[in-house]
């Protein structure tokens, strides 16, 4: 793989960037890898590419129904952090987070990550109890997070409406400066070029139809729509479609598949110089190093697997994100798109074995998943390659869901008394 | 013996309308919520001098009483019958439901006379002002005189009957009747 | 400055004119005058810079495609819009518009060096470089790459107008009123139909507002279609909506409309809304939405003075204003050549028609030939020149090395038409390719809908015509007739563009995406369509790739060996065209964004200087300071108060469900943890309910009335979630239970009285009940009279006190309060509010649900194991409750803290550990839920979730805090009043 | 927004008048109490979430407030069948077995 850096551009600069090889090769599948991993987002990609990196395992392929990142990978709205409540969070997290800090270096990719901050909105005295409870928790675990007063907020995000008049009053806001936003395109591509550099075979186009078992219900390789590829270890991480991919298996598991909205503005110059959220009005907002305005809207209720999804959800974010930056009502909707997200019970997500053996999953990571991206890459290979789970994921597992033992970030973001 | 106490009424005071369309708040009604099974509504019926509709989004009335049908064991009665203001307006309502009891068959009888409050919406412009927060059709050919339905307006839940061709009664809790009223106003305005 | 208006053209009166300035300079334009238009009449083409290279660009388009000419445009201070599309804003007297993305002039703009840099900005090189230092992407490259991008300023204050909403159910939904649309629309409206007919620009007509060589029924179409309008109008069934574009195309025949109402306006009246949101439920949806013209990808193609044939003609015909006056002709599809035609007519110089076909339409060639237009055909423009306009146009002959240079000041060009699938796409129809013409048709429909026209491929006037009537599902005699037909068409990069990799031959105006850099992408290895379109942006602009899409699409297959259709079309999304926020939130801002539910004490509570707090949608009064006071103040005497008198509260916004029929008492049986059978009417017993997980869910006392009729209280905010939560297992689990639910909450007015005077306070208000604690001891209930209204009083406590809460008919509920407080007062009360009530509570160990339990808590970690049945053999929670972990040791527990410093009050969320001096991550025990400063002990006081808490009593933990640790005894939870005496009086 | 057939209301009416509630037909154990820690899991937890042709609860939650079933396809998110709550899972109409039964509903 030929080094990306200011040098090799300013040669190709000279010479019309004829020279640039093609980021990850196309082969033809072999006929039996070591592991199959399925699913070509970041979380599968990422979990290929540390499969060679970190345990020596190159005889892999990741299968990608379609296009590469074009599930949620491409999708979401890139925010990045680490300020869980839950110590299985945290781990997770701030693993993550931490392999964001050096990941465009590590993958010889630029993924722009941006810590510019993310900031979640306090708006009255339920929401301060439950923030200093996770910011107490987080300081304790070494994880970055602060409290801030109104003016505080103001400061470091020019643009919100602090008065107390509005109908929601801001009394304060968390803070983690170090967490922020990626180029989620970049992540897929960054992931895949590196994989591909130390082996990986990275198959698009080709769909997984079934699952085939040995004689001790093993897994031994995996149907699709260009024939049958054998496989050691099948490792499932297929987002949205983790209850179908699991079921050729014969495992069933605790997700419902929602659309999740998000939409941007037209370009804009400078405005809006963080990431802002707000649990009590349901928005969250940056705005793209391209200018756009970057909004998440809520999920919609029922489950489905269309991607796409009701316009009362995005006037509903809007409704929350104007009464916030009252500025932006003249702004524009310039587009919005669905992805589908795999939620859990407790909304926490599940890296687990599986009563199939061989047969590993990475799912559940609902409105997450973008910034678990290189953490769950990285502890997923650690599952397929050690058949246990890493230190830090060994809340994740399924068994959870047969002793009560979950983690439950939403319940403990509990609503309002 | 301690002083009586007054009646202060939700939305009083409150004003709002257009050349096509007149806002007003109702004046005070007796009303119960009455849940019963389809084997009640004879006796029902019979007990409070209204005929329980049992068609979908339809409506009764007798004299001042009006029956609504909410849903296939629930309806709303309204009595418009002259309230004093210091009247305790729940002696109807008991009456309503001492009538319901005396059936003997298994009902729920419950006085929300004061959980509701009512504005009149009236005017060639009413079903367009209420089409400001409401989505159903309410064409006269979709949404009939009499027809009812618990719907929604805006972000809250409402009750709306139509009573003319170009009249509607929107019953809402009462907490929710400044929204109502003030959604009302600014739909109006900007027809 | 020459007016390039012609006289006698156009449909615009001469004698109404606006004036407007465009960066400082003022203008006049006509009214119904686009900016675009204006500025044009006044010979202007300039009118922005491009996103990346910083490119002088000129309007391109006469319509909703325009990617170039965005423009700033205010009222005033307060009522300005970046990113208009000149092409599509009219013209009003007094508008100050702006150009965008320059600095410091449009004419003289820096970062136009971007452009000479532009070898090194190929498509992705942000992904190669800017890595090292680690730091430097975020603190460097990051802020400059985000100054450079943008493109319009958003705005600074808050926007003073307001936008409407409006929902709507038609028969037939028509978009588009071009002939196609017309025809349908008044097809389906003689059935009796109701009709919704939709068109985003101020005039109907569509295509015939420029194509003047149609004549429909005998009349020029542009009369036709008037005529049309004008029986349309006059029918109550149809509504039309000009200035109103289709954005959205949802599920179910869900459509969004945004109509603008006064942008257009000089001085509009207030009262009327900027923009209205139409939300259309039609049964059958009619797409007559059209074709947008594309443009010719060749070398320099983006200069001002560059547009579409279509447009010039357009500006014409319409607007009676000539693009230039020596223009040239470049195209693959024969429309272009009407352009030149009609331009020759009205007396302007056509320089040439290039066509890079060999065998244009016969009739085209001859007519412009016959007006001595000289016509090169089998000739490419191989690049222009021109530094803020074009001057000239290289031809070559194809594949010739001659070039010829022609001088012109504007440069008309087609590359065919693209029909606007847009809308059938985002209603999730399937697309076919249409090989011959190179274009995506509808195919299959998801919705009860139907494309007519041009974006139906239907290029013949009277099959068009033919075809929508059908549509409307009636029958119009409608027939057509035009001067010419149409052939020929192109996508993908001409002969011009160049096959290596120096040319800029731009496919996406706005984002700079040139050939070369859809061919780079390809190199590097995206091959998936949506990956050439992330890693170029091809398509990504405010247009929505309206214009590069199809030439995008077409250079990818090319270079990749594929067909078309194998490469793939990426998904249209909604808004066909950018909305404004404000106009999709409507009504929803200010007092109108949520409504604030207020209790029927509120006026009361205001006029005793109660602060407010949010619980949900509820205001409730969280204190009432008095002159000089704090709320700490205010909260110590409150507290006070009601331990030694007594303390009036409002508890209205208290959930209140009636539970009414026979199997009353068994259904509570089921949904809560305790049992119910046993209670006798006229008492109360407070409950907790678990969901089938054992977590507890919501908690209340509950007043049973009758056999058959229970009053049950929920916590505040979980009044709705509870009634959903009951109502789910009553139809679906347990149908055949006789027992309804009713919510009362709003009913009543709950008033509060608490404290040892609390009899004396409320008994000369209540009629026919004996308040004696032997005949009315704690935990009862009655219905009874106060104050001559019908009543329910309690005899229950949240403070550890003698209290009462008195419910009464809500419109009762200020004249009683009044009359409470009124003897209250005489008596040494005070009135308190939620913090009070808060620190009276902890101050007795009740627990909060959603405070002190965040949904991880079960009843017996809560320190409420009592109120769980051992008896009942079902309740919801029951099997949930015995799982392991949940049995297990070492659950958090709710126990008491006190600090070691009984001034330090702990911070309510501060984590608990049991070493201070570990290292991080440090083991977590559990977190304070409440805290406060009792002002009845004298100290702080504490509630806290700790690891195997009620084993720990006694023990001193550490709560860390940034600053400092503080020490704190593990405690039970009861901190005042141990013995429970003062509850009964 | 979809359109939804409530079979109490005999109307189609928007989704704002509707909440989903879960897939259908999941009967709470009637021995509830006895059942294993893996049936509890699987009753309370596990979900088909099927891709294509699912069986749902919805609620009419803001209209006439009664539970009831759907049969919809959960990739295009169109409703084939809407039924009241106790009837027995419906088959798909259009297939053999569809019409044996007569309901009481329609699709939106």
């Amino acid at each position: 793989m030929r080094k990306y850096s200011v040098f090799a551009v300013a040669r190709e600069a000279m010479r019309s960037h004829k020279g640039w090889e093609q980021q990850w090769t196309s082969p033809e599948p072999r006929s039996s890898y070591d592991v199959i991993i399925i699913g070509g987002g970041g979380h599968g990609l990422g979990a290929a590419y540390y499969l060679a990196k970190e345990h020596g395992i190159t005889n892999v392929a990741v299968i990608e129904k379609g296009w590469l990142g074009g599930g949620n990978t491409g999708r979401n709205t890139t925010i990045i952090r680490s300020n869980y409540l839950y110590e299985e969070s945290m781990d997770i997290y701030e693993h993550s987070l931490k392999l964001w800090e050096g990941l465009s270096q590590d993958l010889n990719y630029n993924v722009m990550y941006s810590p510019r901050g993310v900031m979640m909105l306090s708006h009255n005295t339920h929401d301060m109890q439950s923030f200093k409870r996770h910011i107490n928790a987080n300081r304790l675990y070494g994880i970055d997070n602060e409290w801030l007063t109104p003016e505080e907020a103001k400061k470091f995000c020019p643009p919100l409406d602090i008065s107390k008049t509005a109908r929601y009053p801001i009394n304060g806001a968390a803070l983690q400066k170090r967490g922020g936003t990626a180029r989620h395109d970049a992540v897929a591509w960054g992931y895949a070029r590196a994989a591909s550099d130390r082996g990986v075979h990275i198959i698009q186009n080709t769909e997984v139809t079934g699952i085939r078992r040995g004689p001790n219900g093993e897994v031994t390789g995996i149907e699709t729509n260009r024939g049958f590829i054998g496989a050691k270890k099948i490792g499932v991480s297929a987002a949205g479609h983790s209850s179908v991919v699991m079921q050729m298996a014969d495992v069933r598991v605790p997700l419902t598949s929602n659309p999740l909205q998000a939409l941007v503005s037209e370009p804009l110059k400078p405005i809006f110089p963080c990431v802002v959220m707000s649990n009590t009005v349901h928005a969250y907002i940056s705005q793209s190093d391209k200018g756009e305005l970057v909004i998440g809207a809520g999920t919609d209720q029922y489950h489905s697997y269309s991607q796409t999804g009701g316009l009362q959800i995005i006037t509903h974010t809007l409704d929350a994100i104007c009464e916030l930056f009252p500025i932006f009502r003249r702004v524009k909707m310039m587009r919005q798109w669905g992805g589908i997200t795999d939620n859990t019970p407790d909304r926490s997500a599940i890296q687990s074995v599986t009563p199939v053996p061989n047969l590993f999953v990475n799912c559940g990571w609902g409105t997450g998943g973008f910034k678990a991206t290189p953490g769950s890459a990285n502890l997923f290979a650690w599952l397929i390659a050690k058949g246990e789970p890493h230190r830090l994921a060994q809340g994740l597992t399924l068994d959870r869901f047969r002793t009560g033992r979950l983690i439950d970030e939403a319940a403990a973001a509990a609503v309002a008394h | 013996m301690a002083d009586l106490a007054i009646r202060t009424l939700p939305l009083a005071g409150a004003h709002g309308g257009s050349a096509s369309v007149r806002l007003e708040p109702a004046q005070p009604a007796r009303r119960i919520s009455l849940r019963a099974g389809a084997e009640a509504v004879a006796a029902l019926s019979t007990a409070l001098g209204v005929n329980l509709p049992t068609e979908p989004r339809t409506s009764a009335s007798n004299d001042s009483r009006t029956a609504l049908w909410l849903g296939p064991d629930e309806w709303l009665v309204i009595d418009e019958g002259a309230v004093d203001l210091n009247d305790s307006g729940t002696g109807v309502a008991n009456g309503l439901i001492n009538a319901a009891a005396g059936t003997g068959v298994a009902h729920s009888a419950t006085d929300v006379s004061h959980r509701n409050t009512a504005i009149l919406v009236s005017g060639p412009a009413a079903a367009d002002v209420l089409n400001g927060g409401c989505p159903l059709d309410l064409s006269l050919k979709a949404f009939r005189v009499g027809a009812c339905a618990r719907t929604l307006f805006g972000k809250i839940e409402v009750v709306l009957l139509r009573t003319g061709e170009q009249n509607f009664r929107l019953e809402c809790w009462r907490s929710f009747s400044e929204y109502a009223f003030g959604l009302l106003r600014q739909s109006a305005e900007d027809l | 400055m020459t007016s390039y208006r012609i006289k006698g053209a156009g449909r615009l009166t001469p004698a109404r004119t606006a004036r407007f300035t465009f960066d400082g300079k003022i203008y006049t334009a006509l009214e119904g005058d686009t900016v675009a238009s204006a500025l044009l009449a006044n010979g202007v083409h300039l009118m922005g810079r491009s996103f990346k290279y910083h490119r002088p660009r000129g309007i391109l388009s006469a319509g909703a495609e325009e990617p170039n000419a965005l423009l700033d445009v205010a009222r005033d201070a307060a009522r300005r819009q970046p990113n208009v599309r000149a092409s599509v804003q009219e013209v009003f007297d007094g508008a100050i518009i702006q150009s965008q993305n320059r600095w410091p002039t449009l004419g003289f703009d820096i970062s136009s060096i971007n452009n000479l840099l532009s070898p090194f900005f190929a498509a992705g090189f942000y992904y190669k470089t800017f890595m090292w230092p680690r730091e430097a992407w975020a603190k460097l490259y990051e802020p400059i790459i985000r100054r450079a991008a943008g493109l319009g300023v958003a705005p600074k204050e808050e926007d003073p107008d307001h936008y409407a909403n409006r929902f709507a159910h038609c028969d037939v939904l028509v978009a588009g009123a071009g002939a196609a649309g017309l025809t349908a629309a008044l097809s389906a409206a003689e059935t009796g139909a109701s009709v919704i007919l939709v068109d985003e620009r101020a005039e109907v007509g569509g295509a015939l507002l420029f194509d003047t060589s149609v004549t429909i029924n005998g009349q020029s179409g542009y009369d036709w279609a008037q005529g049309v309008l004008v029986k349309l109008a006059a029918m109550p069934n149809v509504r039309v909506l000009t200035r109103t574009t289709v954005f959205g195309y949802y599920n179910h025949n869900f459509i969004g409309l945004v109509e603008r109402v006064t942008d257009h306006m000089p001085r509009p009246d207030k009262l009327l809304p900027r923009e209205r949101l139409w939300q259309v439920r039609a049964k059958k949806v009619v797409l007559a939405t059209g074709a947008i013209e594309r443009h010719m990808v060749f070398a320099n193609n983006d200069r001002p003075g560059i547009l579409l044939a279509s447009a010039a003609r357009m500006y014409l015909n319409h607007y009676g204003v000539a693009v230039g006056s020596r223009i040239g002709v470049y195209t693959a599809h024969d429309s272009a050549y009407e352009a030149a035609i009609d331009l020759k007519k009205a007396g302007v110089e056509i320089a040439a028609i290039v066509d890079c076909r060999a065998k244009p339409g016969d009739a085209v060639v001859s007519a412009a030939r016959n007006l001595g237009i000289e016509v090169l055909t089998g000739y490419s423009v191989i690049d222009t020149a021109g530094r803020l306009r074009i001057s000239s146009m290289t031809v070559a002959r194809n594949s010739s090395t001659n070039h010829r240079k022609i001088a012109v000041d504007a440069l008309l060009m087609s590359g065919g038409w693209t029909p606007s699938v847009h809308l059938f796409s985002q209603s999730r129809g399937k697309l076919k390719f249409d090989a011959e013409n190179q274009r995506f048709l509808p195919n299959i429909y998801a919705e009860n809908s139907i494309s007519v026209g041009a974006c139906n491929g239907t290029d013949d006037l009277n099959a068009l015509l033919t075809e929508a009537s059908a549509a409307g599902g009636g029958s119009v005699s409608v027939s057509g007739d035009s001067a010419f037909t149409w052939t020929g068409g192109m996508i993908g990069a001409a002969e011009g563009a160049g096959k290596d990799t120096t040319v800029k031959a731009f496919v996406d105006f706005q984002h700079d995406v040139t050939a070369k850099d859809i061919r780079l992408a390809v190199r590097e290895g995206m091959h998936s369509i949506e990956h050439i379109k992330r890693f170029t942006t091809n398509g990504m602009a405010s247009d929505q790739g309206k214009l590069s899409n199809m030439h995008g699409l077409a250079i990818a297959a090319e270079v990749l060996g594929k067909e078309i259709p194998q490469v793939g079309l990426t998904t249209f999304r909604a808004p066909y065209t950018p909305v404004t926020y404000g106009t999709l939130i409507a009504h929803s801002r200010g007092d109108l964004f949520d409504p604030a539910r207020k209790t029927p004490l509120h006026a009361e509570l205001t006029k005793a200087g109660a602060e407010f707090e949010d619980v949900g949608n509820w205001k409730r009064a969280w204190y009432f300071p008095r002159r000089g006071e704090d709320m700490h103040a205010a909260v110590n005497r409150e507290c006070r108060t009601a331990r030694e008198v007594a303390g009036i509260f409002d508890a209205s916004t208290l959930g209140k469900i009636e539970v009414v029929g026979p199997d009353a008492a068994k259904f509570l049986n089921l949904m809560y943890t305790n049992a119910w059978d046993n209670l006798k009417p006229g008492k109360c017993r407070y409950g907790i309910m678990t969901r089938e997980d054992g977590f507890v869910y919501d908690d209340g006392v509950v007043g049973r009335l009758a056999e058959d009729r229970f009053h049950v209280t929920t916590t505040t905010g979980g009044a709705p979630r509870v009634l959903h939560h009951m109502e789910d297992y009553l139809h679906t689990e347990f149908p055949d239970l006789k027992v309804w639910l009713t919510s009362t909450t709003e009913q009543w007015a709950v008033i509060a009285v608490q404290g040892p005077k609390a009899r004396e306070i409320i008994e000369p208000l209540v009629e026919g009940l004996d308040l004696s604690s032997e005949a009315f001891p704690h935990m009862s209930v009655a219905e009874c009279t106060v104050m001559g209204v019908p009543a329910r009083l309690f005899r229950v406590s949240f403070t550890g006190e003698v209290g009462y809460e008195v419910n009464v008919p809500a419109d009762y509920g200020a004249s009683v309060w009044k009359a409470i407080w009124e003897r209250g007062e005489a008596l040494g009360a005070c009135l308190y509010g939620t913090e009070t009530m808060h620190v009276l509570r902890a101050e007795k160990g009740y627990i909060i649900v959603g405070q002190d339990t965040d949904g991880t808590v079960t009843p017996d970690d809560a320190g409420y194991g009592w109120a769980v049945s051992k008896k009942k053999t079902d309740f919801v929670g029951i099997r949930g409750l015995k799982r392991p972990d949940l049995m297990r040791s070492g659950r958090k527990q709710l126990v008491g803290l006190l600090t070691a410093d009984p001034l330090e009050v702990l911070e309510e969320g501060g984590q608990i550990v049991a070493d201070p001096n570990e290292p991080k991550p440090m083991t977590m025990l559990g977190h304070v839920t409440s805290a406060y400063w009792s002002e009845n002990l004298g100290r702080s006081i504490a509630i806290a979730l700790v690891a195997d808490g009620r084993a720990r009593m006694g023990q001193t933990v550490y709560i860390p805090m940034k600053d400092k640790t503080i020490a704190a005894t593990v405690s039970d939870m009861v901190f005042f009043d141990k013995e429970g005496g003062r509850i009964h009086g | 927004m979809l359109l939804i057939h409530c079979p109490y209301c005999r109307d189609d009416r928007s989704e704002l008048e509707f909440r989903w509630a879960g897939e259908a037909h999941i009967a709470r154990p009637e021995q509830i109490s006895e059942i294993s820690d893996e049936a509890f899991s699987e009753y309370f937890f596990m979900r088909d979430n099927t891709k294509g042709i699912a069986w749902e609860r919805w609620r009419h939650i803001h209209g006439c407030g009664r539970f009831f079933n759907a049969i919809r396809d959960t990739v295009s998110d169109k409703f084939l069948l809407t039924y009241k709550a106790g009837l027995p899972r419906q088959p798909v109409p259009g297939t053999e077995t569809a019409g044996v039964e007569t309901v009481e509903g329609g699709a939106a």
